[in-house]
């Protein structure tokens, strides 16, 4: 083959043993309650779907105000992990033949995982991602991701229940996040998705109180990608492990800027808010389109170029 | 500060109009809302108690706009409750609008399903033939007559009240005095907002028939940005890709009519 | 008195034993290296102006680039503490008789501090600030103040050099900020400043490289706004301690909205990049505004409104 | 993505003009910087070098500009060095600009003070009378006289070299054959940019007659848009307040042509 011609570049990717056709996905908790929405974000370009973290029995969550913005695509959030529960989701999910699914999971303990997992034996699953960093909800995210030896006890049950890989998403919460990273290494995760909301709150002065009616919440969106990005970079300089990027990536330049920090693939939730269900094809264009200029064939061939001397 | 469509701005509750014994309408002023189109929505803050989606109704007054709401839960009674001078938060206005035809117009509401058919009544062209159905469970309930009358009056146009109770107008569901108007009349468009069963069954008799038809469907709200998901319809979101479909698109949809989501997500019959 | 009559609002606060004549402050790191610039703040309606962070001998700090922005008010910087020296500085500020100085210092050891102190014996300073927060420079900073050990011996032998008042400025670290902060109070510390600058990162996607020669800044301006705020109303809910908020603030509202989180007084940096020194002054009209309005006649009778059920 | 003006946009050199052995011109395409006022800056990052303040330079070349730099320390050695096809990053417009009287105008410019000089002649009207005095230690150093007689031709002007040496134009420091001038013509506005000394007497030299004057300072910068504080003179902050000041603020400045500050921010003795 003669060199010269240029390659068309593939946005296909993989984050350790997951291979994905497209390296952007609907992070956890943005519109992830159907399948057949699943279903129309990947016919509209998203790489994979993470589901709505999921626990044992349904919850429905906070009481409204539960999201609103503070401006230039930042978003406050405590939705408080309103889920139907595993069981319900599971049987909902068992028709989908398609869509790479990743469910996502919040827990206290090892046995709700156990669980979980179990409900979706039947289902196909591409990855369970266990989200221990959501940073609203007591009992479980970061409560658990700030205790090491929890994280240790629950990536280690989770690893031993199932084949399917599993992510762990962490977050920045009361503890060192890199030594969440670390645990979770040790007790084999395949892949690391960073970062969760960061906690947050807004007050309204004419009100005089806070907006959400849980007080505090979680940002999202253009805010934190700064912040998500050195996760990213200090994550994948640290350890020799997968990660997908998450926080505030709304353009394709966010995505790659991910990828060149040391992100085999990304998430995005708030940007949908503000771009609806076209993002991800926007997205995948301005991707390939940057690809070709700078004449590369695979994601790859980016992750991480930042950090070169 | 700029304001922000998806953070509350404050608005001052200026008059409260009680429209049935469960029924009010509260006025306020705004920049905003007194302009947005037939469908369009609010996610209105009751500081302290709730926050929930709100057709946005006219006022009748320059610069001002207000919400029709009905008592029921949490969060309608607290919205219910508050008095003149009270503040709430208003955020959108969210969603599309009802494409509004001209011609033979058929408008069909039930309870603060007619909110949205008001605001409609201001978009269509002295030319138009209106009749506007308004269904409701017995005579206490009925609100709006009087305001669609006074908003028709150049045009050629009827209203009919129907009770499930007979206790005032035409006795029975409005759907089956629909069945009855689209058998008579070829209606350009018909247009309605209620309770799901009656715009399934308006959009089944409308759609059937070849008739234009759109409904702007209600469903749980968290975000009314499309965020969140509370509000999926099959894989449409309401808030985002609604609240208004065409009789077409719905006739597609199996949960329309059938089924919705509790606050946790669980897919419920209705 | 008539009690219809209504009072002329007062923008004086107090912070503890410090008092001030207005709530907005220069922040730290800002535009802090010279009296005639500080003379001119003072002018220009801020309470106090918080010097750069000074360290016992000069430093240059990092080369550039040292400091972007990531749009929508928001900024990274790795400016890496250039000071001219606390000797130096003092001899510099010695003239002053009028502008409220805050001296911000960093070090590793108490020595250090009690070195420092000793050079402003002759001047005029109103408090002196601890920074045991910087997110970006080795030793200094966030490594000392994510060491509860070292944040007790420092504070206890700053508050045993001398009288002036002394704050404890904290930021999210790798440990937990609230402990940070107990600690500092169990040492007698006078108040706290919440919070610094959050560690981040942003990369070029042409020259795939990260912006900062340091690679790694701290992101401030209006995307921190909403975590400050919750550090704010945390650390104001759970100890009694006069706090001040800083982060984000660039508007009236957004000092408001820190008085009713719990904080006694403000300071602001980034946002005087976008709207200059005015800044003060805008702030200083539309609180008075607000107050009037509202029937204010203190700023005190705002502080932590937005904590009532 | 849109631009964000104090974030560096990159470039790509498309050309190098070497102006004397130290000095070189870089011109690139751009759409913000070819219409920038004469005395405004950029912030200049040589990806893993370092990032400077440079003063915008025509390129002469619609949709083009450039930058000319002196090879120096660290920072504009690294920028001298660019290659074309290299990439750098620029961001701005920073600073204010000289205010361009009418009449009789002189420049005084020396070494790469002259980059804002020759961006002002592009704003000069055809009936202006303009002399512009370029200083220089040595021939070897002498560049843009052609540029300046070329950017003139349609004037009534006069370009004065004086280099230290002798070694080209008339013999001495620019600040000399200034005093002549100003003694014979009565200029309507003197504009300076170059070393601190030149600026300062010539400053002192116009303003002492009453004369319009205004010079562009340097000063260490790190961010150029009024954060840090590395580039204070006084009270005056040279990336905002300036770069350009008039002589009556100037006078009142009691660090002007004394003191400046080194990274560390220690006054120091010019
Ligand atoms: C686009 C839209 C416009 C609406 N316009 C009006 C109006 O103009 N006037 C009016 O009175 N009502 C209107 N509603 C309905 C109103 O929002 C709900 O009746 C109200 O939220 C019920 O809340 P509750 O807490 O009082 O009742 P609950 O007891 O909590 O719930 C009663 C029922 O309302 C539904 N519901 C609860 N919370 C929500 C929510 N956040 N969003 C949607 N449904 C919910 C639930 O499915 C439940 O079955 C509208 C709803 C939508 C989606
Ligand atoms: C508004 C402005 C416009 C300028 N325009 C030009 C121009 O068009 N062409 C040109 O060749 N030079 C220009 N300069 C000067 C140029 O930025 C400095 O010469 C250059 O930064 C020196 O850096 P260095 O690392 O090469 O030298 P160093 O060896 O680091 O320093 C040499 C001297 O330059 C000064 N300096 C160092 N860094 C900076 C900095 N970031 N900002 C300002 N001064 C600094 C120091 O005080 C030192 O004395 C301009 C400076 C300013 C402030
Ligand atoms: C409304 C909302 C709900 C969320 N729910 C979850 C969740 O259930 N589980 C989870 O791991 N993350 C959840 N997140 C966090 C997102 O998955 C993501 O980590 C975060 O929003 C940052 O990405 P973004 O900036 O692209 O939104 C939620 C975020 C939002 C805005
Ligand atoms: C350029 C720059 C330099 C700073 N230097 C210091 C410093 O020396 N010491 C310190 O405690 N904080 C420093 N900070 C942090 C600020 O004081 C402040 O905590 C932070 O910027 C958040 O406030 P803001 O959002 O109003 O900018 C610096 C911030 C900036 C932007
Ligand atoms: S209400 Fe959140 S997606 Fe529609
Ligand atoms: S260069 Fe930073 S204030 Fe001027």
């Amino acid at each position: 083959m003669d060199s010269l011609i240029k390659v068309e570049p593939s946005l296909a990717t993989s984050i350790g043993p997951i291979n994905l056709d497209k390296p952007a996905m609907l992070a956890s908790g943005i519109l992830g309650i159907s399948l057949d929405v699943f279903n129309r974000l990947y016919r509209c370009g998203a790489g994979a779907v993470v589901t709505k973290s999921l626990s044992k029995e349904p919850w429905d969550g906070y009481p409204n105000p539960t999201i609103f913005s503070v401006g230039s695509g930042g978003w406050i959030n405590a939705v408080g992990l309103s889920n139907p529960g595993a069981p319900n989701f599971a049987g909902m999910i068992k028709p989908n033949k398609e869509v790479p699914i990743i469910v996502s999971l919040v827990g206290s303990v090892p046995e709700d995982f156990e669980f979980m997992i179990k409900q979706f034996e039947d289902c196909s699953v591409t990855a369970y991602e266990l989200n221990l960093s959501c940073p609203h909800v007591a009992k479980v995210g970061l409560e658990v991701g700030d205790d090491p030896e929890l994280v240790k006890k629950i990536v280690s049950s989770v690893k031993n229940s199932t084949k399917t890989p599993v992510i762990a998403k962490v977050g920045l919460g009361t503890a060192h996040y890199l030594d969440t990273v670390r645990t979770a290494i040790e007790a084999g995760i395949d892949a690391i998705t960073a970062i969760n909301t960061i906690r947050a709150m807004a007050i309204d002065v004419e009100t005089q109180r806070p907006i959400l009616s849980n007080k505090f919440g979680g940002l999202s969106g253009t805010p934190i990608k700064p912040i998500a990005q050195r996760c990213v970079f200090e994550i994948s300089s640290k350890y020799d492990i997968p990660v997908i990027g998450c926080g505030g990536v709304s353009t394709w330049e966010d995505a790659v800027e991910f990828f060149l920090a040391g992100a085999s693939a990304i998430q995005l939730g708030s940007a949908v808010g503000d771009r609806w269900v076209e993002i991800f094809d926007e997205i995948n264009g301005g991707i390939l389109e940057y690809m070709k200029r700078k004449n590369y064939s695979s994601i790859k061939e980016m992750v991480g170029l930042a950090k070169k001397p | 500060m700029q304001r922000n469509r998806d953070r509350p701005t404050i608005v001052t509750i200026e008059r409260v109009i009680d429209e049935t014994p469960t029924v009010r309408t509260l006025v306020y002023s705004d920049d905003v809302m007194p302009n947005v189109l037939p469908g369009q929505f609010a996610m209105v803050w009751v500081p302290g108690v709730n926050e929930l989606p709100m057709s946005v109704m006219i006022a009748q007054e320059p610069g001002k706009a207000a919400f029709t709401v009905r008592k029921h839960g949490l969060a309608s009674t607290g919205l219910f409750n508050i008095k003149v001078g009270d503040q709430i938060g208003i955020r959108g206005p969210y969603g599309n609008a009802f494409d509004v035809k001209h011609g033979k117009l058929l408008l069909v509401g039930g309870g603060t399903g007619l909110v949205p058919m008001m605001r409609m009544l201001t978009f269509v062209r002295s030319t138009d033939d209106v009749t506007v159905l308004i269904g409701a469970k017995s005579k206490d309930e009925v609100f709006f007559e009087d305001l669609a009358n006074r908003l028709l009056e150049g045009n050629s146009h009827k209203v009919i009240v129907s009770t499930d109770d007979g206790s005032y107008g035409q006795k029975g569901h409005v759907t089956d005095i629909l069945e009855g108007l689209v058998y008579e009349t070829r209606f350009d468009g018909i247009y309605t907002c209620g309770p799901e069963a009656m715009m399934y069954k308006t959009v089944q008799a409308a759609h059937s028939r070849g008739i234009f038809v759109q409904a702007s469907l209600e469903r749980m709200m968290k975000c009314g940005v499309g965020i969140c998901g509370s509000c999926c319809v099959g894989e449409d979101l309401v808030c985002r890709d609604g609240t208004v479909f065409d009789g077409k698109h719905l006739s597609n949809n199996k949960e329309f009519g059938h089924f919705r989501r509790s606050k946790a997500g669980i897919l419920e019959n209705y």
